[in-house]
This record gives structure tokens, C-alpha cells and sequence, in this order.
């Protein structure tokens, strides 16, 4: 039996999906719109909670996709079901059939500059979670310049009206921990604050994380938004902030802030993923048949969704919901 | 000249310049001062919150914002009972930073 | 700081204003506080740019004072606003420009009220016609008269005779921009670059030769707050807000403040002197203090205007020195003159913060 | 034989007595002259005092030579310290009534300065010298023997300490090392002298009395002269003062850092730790590390296990406290706010925010018990509850004092060394006790219990833990409990069994309700839970380990549940325990019959 199953998306999970749908007997064909697969966790340098490298896990699962057929560069223009599943029409001006299709499109991260209180592509030293991550990777930031002390603003894009989005983005609390601690390493004489909302340590080793962040690294967690950067005379950044657990307004002059980005529904999907038929939800995320029993079902059939298309996820999230959904396209395959 | 009224303070907290002393020389011997989630279980059972506004919680927050002299008119209310140290969930030995804050 | 990240902030922050035809409505503080301020504007949109803005005698205060102090329950100040609208309507003009910051803010809130919740318009409507007798009528533009200054900045360029230059060093004048809150914290697309990073002073000041002085302390209110101002034990309150801004663009060393609020060149001006008298301390160089001015006043000064005609001898910290940093000529005999040469008497000199 | 009276190879072993008793009487007068002055009047009249003479005389033999308190705790360690302090003392006293008996200085004259020097030596060296009687020789080299005996048991112990039951030895540094090693050679040089009578070994046995006395001061043996007066002193009822000085000062240099309470300490659990331990710190207090001494002293639970343990009695709790107070604190405590606290009912809406204890009628015809829970069952709510019921059960008019939370019973703050700063809490405590008309007053906590009962002075109150409440409740058949089928191991807590001997009214009371199995350790033995308030710088990973140490001790024969008498050690055993903890006060309420 081989069957085509059109995979959008070449991150985490749709490598991983392919991977799975592989083993089990499917002819997986992934079609991603960059010039490499990996998505966004390829730009990663260290995961957390255990600062594992991003890359290792990256690599095995390229050495997992190596034999699957892979579209580079390529988006799909056009999807029309038919009588055997999907004909879909390439930006390359290939076409392709398959049986089902799996969205694993991802998400986009919040553009900084749309919270313009923080001056993010204003304040020279103000840069993005992504950008750090670029900077622990290749150490070079003309921005990040031996800082003394480094802020980071937490739910920047989520938990917040203002920019549409009300929902909490999951992953950058332990993220932010993360690099905190990361920062301390490469300057380890900097003091560190993060300004949290909650601080949600939803996983395994994600709460130890938190307590090494305090007791180990000195990492200061203050309880209050960030709602006001400026900088002063010498190019220094001026935040003010409330001290929510103290009950008073602080300012404080910060060398770098860091603002942690949250995710948000991948939108260059959104032709395509009305041609399938598939719905957001109230997140703008896309909605799946069931939270529970069906979350990688969308509610169209032959169609499924899997990783942060439909809400945001850690790594272990994605991967865990692309072999899901594996098993789940296998059995609408066998049951046709 | 007496116009009725004059500036008042700021009521920021100018981190800036905020006197770290005491709370690092705490920080040297008790590690643990800084593993504090505010979660209040402290302040909540306190006896002596019982009768003041006594907060472990709050002297810690005071010595890292200026509010020194605040904290140590605080720390004077307590009666070293314990039940702080009982109910911290993070395992914060207070009874004896309370000590040491005092030294 | 990076002027390309503001320029992409400014460019979706802009309005489509109609070049002409509007109505014009003043504002209750600036015309006891600086009434030059808007003659100047009325005579350089009329006789310098030709425009038409038409003024109606019958006009009343917005009711925003009041309504910001709870005196009065919003659906007071929405008739009265509705009275306006009623006026221009009958008028014959659809566009409505008003000098006052704290009406532009009410009649933005009213209308988005209004547009939000249909029923209370309906009342609204109501309310004008049982009390007035007036149709009700709702203006097809609303603009803050500092957006037709902004919009007509670079005409105003052209018949500019001193620019926002030093003549003795030849480089830019410093300068402060402050925009009223009201203005576009509450609505921020309804002000020319948003909240955050206003342009409306800003295309102003770059267009006439000065440089924006960015100082961390810029997005801060001035303090003013009618609540505040109104009750003497409060007045600390306003007067520490703008302390705190002096403090904090101090360093920059400005050499002259914008405003476009009423309430904003009154209280930076003479909060100047209250601080002087109580601590002591003054700011700009020399002790004179910082001038703190109009958006019609600078327009008029770099058109030329004399600066007496513009009422500068109205503000408490002397303006003297920034004429001559422009090199305006002025005749030091006429400050405290009127219309008619009379002569109205010259103030009590402050003892600390330095005048003429 | 040799007829001469003197040989060089004296000189050294005179050198070093000479030295020894210097340094003993400077020592002894330094120590009473830092005796507070009340305390030296006191130590005096306790040395003409009738009692107390007998006293001394029974614990210096007693202890000093007999060692009584070490063959009660383990025979063969007994027999150890016993036959060489007791030999080398029989040795001693034979060896000078010899110089009576003998004439061996037949033919030469000696008087004057010369003849007491000659005293001086002569008993220790006389077989090089004289010709003893039979009866004596048999004496001396019975004692001599015997010395050797206990030696030889020391050398084995040095090696093998388990042999003679002891799991932990105290560790020593070089000095001690030395002195033990004179210590060990003396003799077995002596007897080989004096059977040989070859010069090389009466040499080696002066050189090494030499050593031994000289290096006596600044070893651990220098308990053996301390001892004597550490003795007088305590029986003169005199308490530690200042950690250096004085009485602790005597305690200090009585301690022979035997080592015993490093086995008892609860803190030994972990080998690490056992360097928190009472030897070790009389030892570092002594060498005058005073952080290090501080750090210990604020280590220590104060379970008060060595201090009964202890061979000498040595009060090390009462040094540590001393110590503890030692530290100059910058802020003190100001309880002031106590006072608007009252007992009148009209404060208690007081927008003043005063907080009023309200009392039930005063005027009753039956007697009133007042309960006071303490902040500690506050965080326990079973145990109240329980009291409640049991209090409700057998009929009582109570009074429940801090039922919405009430002011701490002192305890903590003299724990922590600033017994002054108590005072506030203990007369508002006292205030509101003497204010409810109460004539008994009942303790859930044993740590208040302490405090009541040595701080508070409520004459005609009856203070009660209570156990020994529901032990009176049940025999005066107020209290009608069933026996259940349950096994029971009862633990102590220290501040009710080692502090007061409340051992049988608990146990007692457990037997009326269910089967009483045996811990491991009992009473005097029994093992801190971990949990306890006088320690301030155990983490909690420290204290976890005491307490699975105390519980695997209470599970020894297998029990179905623990019951302890202590919230503290209620809630400290609850996390570690495999079977449930209760207070008696809970089993009580259990297994009370329907019938009451």
C-alpha cells in the first residue's frame, strides 16, 4: 500500500509526522514554503528545560526525513478534494494527489514592533527572545554589548486585549528561565531581572528550573508588566514597571531587554486552510474536532492538524501530537 | 512661599540605586532567601501577623527595594514562634534569616 | 534610537485630513489662559493659508471640565457635545476642528460611544431636541486644531522668516514636544503617529529646522488633571508630575517646550516657578527656565509674528532669551503694553527663577 | 638495690608534675574568679553544706574514680575507664603510704627542702629506689596490672570501637593523639622498669609521665583534674552563664570528649554532621573558634539527649544557650503591640484594630480548665479538635485561650538566646491566663509546656500537658475510653520526656486505649523527630534525615500507627512515616466509648 499523504509544513511536526507515517507503510510528501525544514525550532540554540542543544534533536530528525520526499521553497497555491483525497497545485507548478492532508504549518511569532510601548526597532537595545536565541547561537550582536543588566518581558503579544490575543503562549515563561540563566553564563557579572505575569512551569523539570534560576543563577523575577521603555542620554534603556508583590511603581535603567515573543497562528496558511474548510478557533488558531478525542482531527475529513497550528505548544507537545496524528491518518487510510 | 501644598515623593522605587547590602550579605549565608514565590503562607499564618502587619514576604521584598528601615521595624513584631518555617512551601529556613537580619 | 523604526510607526499612524472648510470651535481654558494663541491660529489658517474656518458665537464650553471633575453625568456632556455638532450643522460644515485637547478627547470618546452603543445616541438625540429644539447632526471629520498646523506644516515652512535655529551657533534648537493625553493615548489611531510616538509636534518641530529631544519622561502627563489643580491640597500632586519631567529632560538641555493641550504651557510654565520658589531649583540655562509654548505661538514666531502680539509676555518664565537664540527682534518697551499701547502693569518679579 | 634517693632520669617526670599543678590551681582560681559574684557565694556555702559535702564526696568517687555512670550504659567501657582512673589512684595512695611504712632512705639523711622533694618523686619511681614489703608489691602490681587491663580494652576500642559498643569515636588531633600514646605507654613502661630494672625504661617512663602532664592542659585529659571541680560547682547548683567563662569554662575543660553523645545526637544520623555534635563543640568552644561554636550552637535541636547521656553531666545545652545569646543582635524585638491586646469584650470591634480574647462565665461552681493550644497545634487543627472533644466528652468547663490564634508562648524567643525578649509575650500570656479564672491549665504542645513550667509564674494554676490531663480524665473515669486492637509505639518528645520526665502518664493512657509496642529508643533515648524549634540552621534535607533516622527507630517492632504527644513531631513524622502519626490526644478521641 502506498498512499500519498500531503504534509504542510517542514518544522518539528511535520518532520516528525512524516517520519512516523513512513514507518508506518504511507508515503509521506512534505512541502514547506522556506529554503530548509526544521521551522522554528532549527533557529533554536538550547532547549529547556535541561539546556539539551536544539540541534541534536534537529539533526536525528532531518537523519529520520532524509528518504522522504521534500518540497523546498514551495507553497501550495491550490487544494481541491476530489474522489481520491486532495489534488494539490505547487508554487513550483508541480501537482500532487494525496490521500489526506496533515496541516503541521506551525506559527508565526509575534511581531515585537506591535507592541510599540516597548520600542522594539526604536531602542537599539531592545531585541527579541529569537534574537537572543541567535545570539547564543553565533555569539555575535552588535546590540548585546557586555550588558550589566538585562530585562526580560514576559507574555509579550499574549494574555493581552490590546493586541487580540487573550490567550497564554505557553512556552515562553520556562523560555524566558531559560535564557535568563543562559545570559548569567555568558555575563555572568549582568543582573538578570524577568518581569513575569504568572510564571507558568507547566512540565517536568520546568519548576527546578525555576528554583536554579533563583537559588543558582540570582536571576530576579519581578511580578509586573513592563508598560513603558524609553531611553535615556547615554542610549540606555528606562523601563518602568509595578512591583505587583511590593504594591510600588519601579524604574529601573536596563542594558538589554528582552521580549519574549509569544505565538501566534502562522497566517500565510490561511488561503489554503479556508479551501480545506477548516475553521480557527476564538485564539486564531486553527479548531480541531474535539480538545481531547480529536485533536488532531480537524472537522474536515482527510484533513488533520497537528503541533502549534492549532494552539501554542513546547517541543515535546508538537512531537507528541505529529505521532498522533500519524496513527490517526493511518487508521482514516486503512478505513476508506 | 507657602502656596498650600508641595511636591510629593515619588513613590517609584528607583531600582537604580537601590541598596543591596543587607540583602546580599543575607544572600551570602542563606542561600535560600532568594527561592521566594511570594506565595504568602508565611505572612498568613504569622502569630504575630495576627495582631500587625507583620510579613516575612514583605521584608524580604523591603531589603531589595530601599525600604530598609521599613523592614527592620517589621522584623521587630516577631515572635520567632516558627510556624513560618513550618508552612513555607519553598523550605525557606526564615526563623533564621529573621535572626540574621537582625545581627 | 532608530528615527527608521519611528518613521514606520508614524507612516501608519496618519489621517486623511480634508484640506479645508472647517468649523472651529475654541477652547474655554486657552482663551483666558493664551487667547493669542488661538487668534494667531484663525488668522494664519485664514489670512496666511487661505483656508476657510468658520466660528460660531454661539458655542460652549465641551463640557469636558466638569465631566472629568464628576460634576456632571456623561449624558450632559454628550447633549452639549450634540449642541456643538447641532451648530456646525447648521453652519453648513461637516468638519469640526477644535482648540481644545481635553474636547477633542470627549468628542472622539462621544463619537466612538455613540458608534459602540446606537441606543444611547438615539437617547442623545432625544435629549437635543427636547432641550434645544436642535437637529441632531454628527461631524464627518473631527480634527484637533494642532492636526491643520501639522498638516499644513510645510506651507507654514515656506513663509517661515525664523526657523527653530540658534542664529549665534547656527545649529538646531532643542526642543521638547508634549503632547496632550488626551490627545491619542485613549484613541491612538486618532492622532497623527499613534500613542507611543506622536507625530503631531514632531512633524512640526523637524519641518520649522528644531530637533526632538526624546527624553525618558516623554510620555509622562503634565500633571495637570482638573481633580488635581482643582483642590489646593492636591495641587503637590500635579506639581510633582511635572517636576518629574523637568527632572528627566533636564540633561538634554532644551532650549524650548511645544505643547498642544491647554492645560500642558500653563502648568509646565508656571509649575517652573512654583519649584523654583520651593526648592530652589531651576532648569534651562541661566535660571531663566524653559520656555514652554504654544503650537500657534512657535508657528507664529517662525512666521514672524511679534512676539507680543502673540502674548509670549503671558508666560512666567521669560521668553526673551529664546528670541534672541532665534534672533527675532523684539521691543523690550511693548511687553507689558496693550492693544492700544495702554499700559498693563508690570508683574512682581519671582524671586528665584530669573526674568527681564 | 640502689640506695640513692635520686637519679636524673626524676628530673623529668618532676618538671611535668610541677607544670600540671601550676596550670591547675591558676586554672582554678581564674575559673572562680569569673563566677558571677552570687554564684561564687553560692559555690562556697555549698562547700560547707552538709548535703552537698556528701554529694561531692559520693560523685567524685563515684564518678571520678568509678566511672559509675559509664558501667551503667556499657560494662566493658566501664571497666575501661575504671580500672586505670581507679588503679592509677590506688597506685598513687598505696605508693605514698608506702613512704610512710618502708624505710628506704635507711642511712641517708635527708630533712628539710630536700626530704619533701624527695616525696614528691619517690612514690612514682621507689622500686629503683627501695625494697617494698610483699603485701605492697602484691598491691602495685595488682593495681598496675589492672591498668594495664584498661589499656589494653582502650587499645582494642582504638581499633575496633564497635567491640565495645560504640559506633562513633570522637576525632582527635595531634596533641590528644600524643597524650594517649603516653597515656598507653606509661605503665607497660613502668612495669617493665620496675621488673627489669633496666635504666633506658625508667627514663622512658618519666619522659612519658612528662609528657602526659605537660601536654595534659591542652588535650581532652585534662578532664581528669577538671572534673573534680566541675563536680563542686555543679553541685553547688550553678547554671552557665557566658560559654567561656566560669562555670561553662569548668564544663568546658571537664569534657573528656568521649564521644558518647556523638552516638546519642540525633544529628549523627549523617556521619557528616556528627561534627555537630556536643563533644565537638565543647572541644571547638574550648579552642576558642567561636563562629564555628556559634554555627553549632545554632545547629543543635536541643532534644537535650546529650546532656543525659553524658558521663560527666556536663550541661552543654545550658553553653549552647549561653553561646546563643552570646551574639550582639542590632535590632531587638519590640512586642509592644501586645498591649492593646485584651480580655474586654468591647475591644473587640475596636477600629483600632485591637484583638480581644473573650472568656467564657467566669462565675461557675464547677472548677474552670483553661486550654491553650499553642501555635503549633495551631497548625495541626486535628489536635485541637480532639482536645475540644475529648474536654467536651468528659464534662469540663473550658476555656479555649487562643482559639482565633493567640500570642506565642515565649519558648522560640529564649531558644534563640534573647530570653529577655520573651518576657513581653509571657506576661501578656500570663495576663489573659490569670484573667479566665481558670485553676488548670492544659498544653497541647510540649514546647510551650517547657516554658510554662520553668518561665510563668501562675501560682494556684495547675500546668498540664495533655497527657497527663487525659491520663487524669480516664483514672478519674471523666473519660471513658475502650481498648482497641490497635499496636501503638509511643514516642517521646523532648521537651516533655527528657525535660520532665512525663514518660508513664502517655503510655498509660495507651494502654487503656490499644497495645503499646516498644520503639527501638525509649524515653531517655528516645530520638528527636528532626522537627524541632531549637535548631535554626538544619535545612530541611538535614532534618529529613533525623526524622527517617526516629522513624525507622519507632517502627522497630513493626507498630500500626506512631502516637506522639507533640504537634511539631506530629507534623514532622507525618511526612516521612509509612504508617499514620497521631497524637494520643486523637487516639484518645478514637477509641472513646459511647457510654461517656
Amino acid at each position: 500500500m502506498k498512499e500519498n499523504i500531503i504534509i504542510i509544513g517542514g518544522g518539528a511536526a511535520g518532520m516528525e509526522a512524516a517520519t512516523q507515517l513512513q514507518k508506518l507503510g504511507l508515503t509521506p510528501v512534505i512541502i514547506e514554503k522556506s529554503n530548509a525544514l526544521g521551522g522554528h525550532i532549527a533557529q533554536w540554540d538550547k532547549l529547556f528545560p535541561a539546556f539539551h542543544n536544539a540541534k541534536d534533536v534537529v539533526s536525528k530528525m532531518f537523519d529520520n526525513v532524509k528518504d522522504i520526499k521534500t518540497y523546498l521553497n514551495t507553497e501550495v497555491t491550490d487544494i481541491q478534494r476530489n474522489a481520491d483525497g486532495f489534488h494539490a497545485v505547487l508554487s513550483n507548478g508541480e501537482a500532487i494527489d494525496g490521500k489526506a492532508v496533515v496541516l503541521a504549518t506551525g506559527f508565526d511569532l509575534f511581531k515585537a514592533e506591535r507592541k510599540q510601548e516597548y520600542g522594539y526597532g526604536i531602542y537599539n537595545n531592545v531585541i527579541t527572545s529569537l534574537e537572543l536565541e541567535k545570539f547564543f547561537r553565533t555569539r555575535k550582536d552588535e546590540r548585546i554589548n557586555n550588558p550589566k543588566k538585562i530585562g526580560f518581558v514576559h507574555c509579550v503579544g499574549a494574555r493581552d486585549v490590546k493586541v487580540g490575543n487573550t490567550y497564554c503562549s505557553k512556552v515562553c515563561c520556562t523560555t524566558a528561565l531559560k535564557q535568563a540563566c543562559e545570559m548569567k553564563e555568558v555575563f555572568p557579572e549582568a543582573e538578570v531581572y524577568t518581569f513575569y505575569m504568572d510564571l507558568r512551569m507547566f512540565g517536568p523539570g520546568y519548576e527546578d528550573l525555576y528554583l536554579k534560576t533563583q537559588k543558582d543563577y540570582d536571576v530576579k523575577c519581578i511580578r509586573g508588566r513592563v508598560c513603558e521603555v524609553s531611553e535615556d542620554m547615554d542610549g540606555r534603556l528606562v523601563i518602568k514597571a509595578e512591583d505587583t508583590l511590593f504594591g510600588k511603581p519601579l524604574r529601573m535603567t536596563l542594558d538589554l531587554l528582552v521580549l519574549m515573543c509569544s505565538m501566534e497562528k502562522n497566517k500565510s496558511i490561511d488561503k489554503i486552510q479556508q479551501q480545506l474548510g477548516v475553521e480557527n478557533n476564538s485564539d486564531g488558531f486553527m479548531q480541531n474536532r474535539d480538545m481531547y478525542l480529536g485533536m488532531n482531527d480537524s472537522k474536515q475529513e482527510g484533513v488533520f492538524v497537528a503541533g502549534t497550528c492549532t494552539a501554542p505548544k513546547s517541543l515535546p507537545d508538537t512531537i507528541g501530537e505529529a505521532r498522533s496524528v500519524a496513527v490517526e491518518v493511518f487508521n482514516y487510510v486503512n478505513n476508506k | 512661599m507657602d502656596f498650600g501644598f508641595c511636591l510629593s515623593p515619588s513613590s517609584h522605587v528607583k531600582m537604580d540605586s537601590v541598596d543591596l547590602t543587607t540583602f546580599n550579605r543575607l544572600k551570602e549565608t542563606n542561600p535560600d532567601v532568594n527561592t521566594c514565590i511570594a506565595c504568602g503562607s508565611c505572612t498568613a499564618t504569622c502569630t504575630a501577623g495576627n495582631f500587625t502587619e507583620m510579613s516575612f514576604r514583605r521584608i524580604l521584598l523591603m531589603l531589595q527595594r530601599s525600604k530598609e528601615e521599613e523592614a527592620k521595624k517589621m522584623i521587630q513584631r516577631c515572635m520567632l514562634c516558627g510556624k513560618c518555617t513550618l508552612v513555607c512551601p519553598r523550605g525557606i529556613n526564615i526563623r533564621k534569616i529573621l535572626l540574621d537580619i537582625t545581627r | 534610537m532608530i528615527v527608521e523604526g519611528k518613521q514606520k510607526i508614524w507612516a501608519d499612524y496618519q489621517k486623511d485630513i480634508p484640506d479645508d472648510h472647517y468649523f472651529y470651535v475654541r477652547s474655554c481654558i486657552r482663551q483666558s489662559f493664551w487667547p493669542a494663541s488661538e487668534v494667531t491660529f484663525l488668522d494664519i489658517v485664514r489670512n496666511k493659508l487661505g483656508k476657510d474656518f468658520y466660528e460660531n458665537e454661539y458655542h460652549t464650553t465641551c463640557g469636558g471640565i466638569a465631566y472629568h471633575s464628576d460634576s456632571i453625568p456623561q449624558e450632559t456632556a454628550m447633549t452639549i457635545i450634540a449642541r456643538q455638532f447641532a451648530l456646525m450643522h447648521e453652519s453648513g460644515y461637516e468638519n469640526y476642528v477644535c482648540s481644545c485637547i481635553t474636547s477633542f478627547g470627549l468628542y472622539t470618546e462621544t463619537l466612538e460611544t455613540w458608534h459602540e452603543f446606537p441606543e444611547l445616541e438615539a437617547k442623545i438625540r432625544q435629549y437635543l431636541w427636547d432641550s434645544c429644539k436642535k437637529e441632531f447632526a454628527k461631524p464627518k471629520y473631527l480634527a484637533h486644531a494642532s492636526d491643520m498646523i501639522y498638516k499644513f506644516r510645510f506651507d507654514i515652512a515656506k513663509q517661515m522668516k525664523f526657523p527653530l535655529v540658534n542664529v549665534k551657533t547656527g545649529k538646531p534648537l532643542k526642543v521638547v514636544e508634549h503632547i496632550g493625553c488626551h490627545y491619542s493615548k485613549m484613541f491612538p489611531s486618532k492622532g497623527f503617529g499613534g500613542a507611543e510616538y506622536p507625530h503631531v509636534l514632531v512633524g512640526m518641530i523637524e519641518a520649522w529646522g528644531g530637533e526632538v529631544v526624546d527624553y525618558p519622561e516623554r510620555r509622562h502627563c503634565c500633571g495637570f488633571g482638573f481633580r488635581q489643580y482643582f483642590v489646593q491640597g492636591n495641587r503637590g500632586y500635579s506639581e510633582s508630575n511635572t517636576y518629574k519631567k523637568f527632572e528627566s529632560m533636564e540633561p538634554y538641555e532644551p532650549d524650548l517646550i511645544i505643547t498642544n493641550c491647554p492645560g500642558c504651557p500653563y502648568f509646565l510654565d508656571r509649575w517652573q516657578y512654583v519649584i523654583a520658589e520651593q526648592t530652589g531649583k531651576t532648569y534651562g540655562k541661566n535660571g531663566y527656565g524653559i520656555p514652554a509654548l504654544t503650537y500657534e505661538e512657535v508657528a507664529g514666531l517662525v512666521m514672524g509674528y511679534d512676539p507680543w502680539d502673540l502674548g509670549l509676555q503671558m508666560h512666567q518664565v521669560a521668553i526673551e532669551p529664546l528670541l534672541e537664540k532665534m534672533g527675532i527682534p523684539y521691543d523690550p518697551k511693548k511687553k507689558y503694553q496693550g492693544v492700544n499701547g495702554k499700559d498693563l502693569g508690570q508683574p512682581q518679579c519671582p524671586s528665584c527663577i530669573k526674568s527681564v | 638495690m640502689n640506695n640513692n634517693i635520686f637519679h636524673p632520669f626524676v628530673l623529668p617526670f618532676v618538671l611535668g608534675m610541677a607544670f600540671v599543678l601550676t596550670y591547675c590551681v591558676v586554672g582554678l582560681i581564674r575559673v572562680i574568679w569569673q563566677l558571677p559574684k552570687e554564684d561564687r557565694k553560692q559555690f562556697l556555702i555549698s562547700l560547707v553544706t552538709p548535703k552537698t559535702i556528701w554529694a561531692n564526696i559520693r560523685d567524685l568517687f563515684g564518678d571520678c574514680l568509678f566511672h559509675v555512670k559509664i558501667w551503667k550504659r556499657n560494662p566493658l567501657l566501664g571497666y575501661m575507664h575504671s580500672s586505670i582512673a581507679f588503679g592509677w589512684f590506688m597506685i598513687i595512695v598505696i605508693g605514698h603510704v608506702m613512704l610512710f611504712t618502708l624505710k628506704p632512705l635507711e642511712g641517708v639523711e635527708v630533712e628539710g627542702f630536700a626530704r619533701s622533694f624527695t616525696n614528691f618523686y619517690y612514690p612514682i619511681f621507689y622500686k629503683h629506689f627501695a625494697t617494698e614489703t610483699p603485701v605492697f608489691a602484691f598491691l602495685m602490681d595488682f593495681f598496675l596490672l589492672m591498668i594495664i587491663s584498661g589499656i589494653l580494652i582502650a587499645v582494642v576500642k582504638k581499633i575496633y570501637s564497635k567491640i565495645v559498643g560504640v559506633k562513633r569515636v570522637t576525632k582527635f588531633g595531634f596533641a590528644d593523639n600524643m597524650v594517649r600514646f603516653a597515656l598507653w605507654t606509661i605503665f607497660p613502661f613502668r612495669l617493665i622498669a620496675e621488673k627489669s630494672n633496666i635504666m633506658a625504661f625508667w627514663w622512658l617512663y618519666s619522659i612519658d609521665l612528662m609528657i602526659f602532664m605537660c601536654m595534659l592542659p591542652f588535650t581532652r585529659y585534662m578532664h581528669i583534674p577538671t572534673e573534680a571541680l566541675f563536680i563542686l560547682l555543679r553541685h553547688a547548683g550553678l547554671k552557665a552563664r557566658e560559654p567561656r567563662k566560669g562555670f561553662a569554662l569548668a564544663q568546658l575543660y571537664s569534657c573528656p570528649s568521649c564521644g558518647l553523645c556523638i552516638d546519642a545526637c540525633p544529628m549523627s544520623v549523617n556521619d557528616q554532621k556528627s561534627g555537630n555534635t556536643s563533644a565537638y563543640f565543647m572541644k571547638i568552644l574550648r579552642n576558642g573558634d567561636m563562629a564555628e561554636a556559634q554555627r553549632i550552637a545554632e545547629t543543635c535541636l536541643m532534644c537535650g539527649k546529650c546532656v543525659l547521656v553524658c558521663p560527666v553531666s556536663i550541661e552543654s545545652c545550658d553553653i549552647k544557650f549561653s553561646q546563643r545569646a552570646a551574639v550582639p543582635y542590632e535590632i531587638h524585638s519590640d512586642h509592644s503591640y501586645l498591649d492593646v491586646i485584651s480580655t474586654e469584650a468591647e475591644h473587640s470591634g475596636d477600629p483600632s484594630g485591637a484583638r480581644a480574647f473573650t472568656f467564657g462565665e467566669k462565675i461557675s461552681t464547677k472548677p474552670k480548665t483553661l486550654y491553650f493550644a499553642g501555635c503549633m497545634t495551631q497548625l495541626t487543627p486535628k489536635i485541637m479538635r480532639s482536645m475540644k472533644q475529648i474536654m467536651e466528652t468528659a464534662g469540663e468547663n473550658y476555656d479555649f485561650l487562643d482559639k482565633d490564634g493567640g500570642v506565642c508562648c515565649g519558648r522560640p524567643m529564649i531558644l534563640s538566646g534573647k530570653p529577655a525578649e520573651a518576657q513581653a509575650m509571657i506576661a501578656k500570656n500570663t495576663e489573659l491566663i490569670k484573667q479566665s479564672g481558670a485553676t488548670k491549665l492544659v498544653l497541647s504542645c510540649p514546647i510551650c509546656y517547657k516554658v510554662f513550667k520553668e518561665e510563668y509564674h501562675l501560682e494556684g494554676i495547675e500546668i498540664l500537658h495533655h497527657t497527663q490531663y487525659i491520663d487524669e480524665l480516664v483514672k478519674t473515669g471523666k473519660l471513658k475510653v475502650g481498648k482497641g486492637e490497635v499496636n501503638y509505639v509511643y514516642h517521646d518528645p523532648c521537651e516533655l520526656g527528657r525535660a520532665f520526665g512525663v514518660y508513664d502518664e502517655p503510655r498509660e493512657v495507651i494502654e487503656n486505649v490499644g497495645n503499646l509496642v516498644k520503639a527501638k529508643s525509649e524515653k531517655v533515648e528516645s530520638i528527636c523527630c528532626g522537627g524541632s524549634l531549637g535548631s535554626f540552621r538544619l535545612t530541611q534535607q538535614e532534618r529529613d534525615e533525623i526524622t527517617q533516622n526516629s522513624v525507622d527507630d519507632l517502627m522497630f517492632n513493626k507498630p500500626d500507627e506512631i502516637v506522639t504527644a507533640c504537634p511539631l513531631c506530629l507534623k514532622t513524622f507525618s511526612k516521612k512515616s509509612p504508617v499514620a502519626v497521631k497524637d494520643i490526644a486523637e487516639v484518645v478521641v478514637e477509641n472513646l466509648q459511647a457510654n461517656n
